[in-house]
């Protein structure tokens, strides 16, 4: 199944929401387009809303983690506002989970960025 | 009642979807948990993407071979490819080590596999393929008796 | 987008529904119509299932083949068992002919496959197993490029 | 995925409803089940409302069929009163549609069946 991802920009903020099965088949091109939106848009912080997405393994953890590294040079912070247990636990395996902001909501995720500028 | 399928499918990216439904069917029978069903789709993507990857180097239309067993809710699946293999089995199977980082790998695939199953086996030589056996003893259900 | 896949399995009547979702998730890439999806399933449950009464008189573990390639959204299915195979193919293949009325069979498996499928081809002889080869192209699709 | 049939004797009438996926694996325990039942409750009518299966193959149509003989054999009468349009399409082709009485509800089946008693 193909990985959809729905991309919002407010400001410098980017908001990412992702469904479906997010694999090293369905990276290559998301990685490419997210790379040009966040050049083009100036995009300095981002909020990944990963609550329909039904499937990761360690090739979309990547792909997280190299927006992570970038954000990170620029002074920049990434928010996880919401994930399934199954994705969580990857995150929590990698280390991730510690280094992220986590939100209970795109609104939280939205206010905390606002309040760590 | 025991089973067992063995498929062989082209290096192509989309096969690492295919191989985790063909996984999923094949165990859907023995009514596994979701999150049993969960662990192993992600540690068949995780062992078929290494194949196209770095056994294959990403170049499309070599083989990869998947063998599913089970046998008592003993689950052993096995991932081969004829690709480039490893050297340094015990470096590659290092949390975050990854050959690839200019791929933005994680380097969390094999810690994956090690954590989702009771048992990971990796068989590499240079240029020789790489096998990676691994094995999980589904929980038992009391509501059929598979 | 070409691709390819070979999955031996066992001859037990579960595995006629694991042939059917692997058939499926093959195709799905795809993007068949729900009438190509069903009409896929359906031959494929036809063929698997005369391979596991007929080839192999329902004994357990033996071994079928599934054989899956698609190539310019034309389709090729391939199901071959080892078992006792057929004398008359012909008188085999016709609308209602079961050389096991005692088991209410239908008589409908090949007619069914020569409905759906563009192309169909038997080859079989005494203890020689059974072959049955079908073809169809699929639809073409504007939305992508597979 | 397994084939759920639910069955209601009314008078000697039997109502089935079947889902999932009727094949060769799952047609041998129904058959036994049924062939007991119609035995026991004295079944000479059936009606069939397959509108929840979604998938059948020829191993379906022969379960049907044998009980379709039955029937008839004893003067009784099978009606099917719903369907996919895969599944229609079988018993099209193997000529059962037309000697089946198709109804378009459990509710009209039942009168049908009244009717020609
Ligand atoms: N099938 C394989 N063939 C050759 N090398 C492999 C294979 N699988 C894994 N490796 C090596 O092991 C390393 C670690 O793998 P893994 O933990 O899955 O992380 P990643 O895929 O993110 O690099 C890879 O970077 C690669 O060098
Ligand atoms: N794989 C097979 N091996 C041996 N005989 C077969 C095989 N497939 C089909 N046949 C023969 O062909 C006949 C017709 O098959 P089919 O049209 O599928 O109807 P059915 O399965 O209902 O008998 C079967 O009854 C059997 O005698």
């Amino acid at each position: 199944m193909a990985c959809n991802v729905e991309a919002e920009v407010k400001g410098n903020v980017l908001l990412l929401r992702m469904s479906g099965e997010l694999d090293h088949h369905e990276v290559g091109p998301i990685r490419k387009e997210l790379i040009e939106l966040m050049e083009k848009e100036s995009i300095r912080h981002m909020i990944l809303n990963l609550a329909n997405l039904e499937f990761m393994d360690s090739s979309g953890l990547g792909l997280i983690l190299g927006r992570y590294k970038h954000l990170q040079k620029i002074g920049g912070n990434m928010v996880l506002c919401a994930a399934t247990p199954a994705v969580k636990r990857l995150f929590e395996m990698s280390g991730m989970y510690k280094i992220l902001i986590v939100e209970l909501s795109e609104e939280r995720a939205f206010s905390r960025l606002e309040a760590v500028q | 009642m025991k089973n067992s399928l063995t498929c062989h499918f082209t290096s192509i990216s989309e096969n690492e979807g295919l191989a985790r439904m063909i996984a999923a069917s094949f165990i859907a029978p023995y009514d596994p948990t979701v999150g049993e069903l969960s662990d192993i789709k992600t540690v068949v993507s995780e062992a078929v993407t290494n194949a196209v990857i770095h056994g294959y180097n990403e170049e499309d239309y070599h083989e990869i071979t998947m063998k599913l067993r089970i046998e008592n809710r003993l689950l052993t699946i096995e991932i081969i490819d004829e690709g480039k293999g490893m050297e340094e089995v015990e470096q590659a199977m290092e949390p975050l080590y990854t050959s690839r980082p200019d791929m933005e790998r994680s380097g969390m695939g094999f810690t994956i596999m090690e954590h989702f199953m009771d048992q990971v086996e990796v068989r590499s030589a240079s240029n020789q393929g790489t096998t990676v056996k691994m094995v999980k003893q589904l929980s038992a259900v009391n509501a059929n008796c598979l």
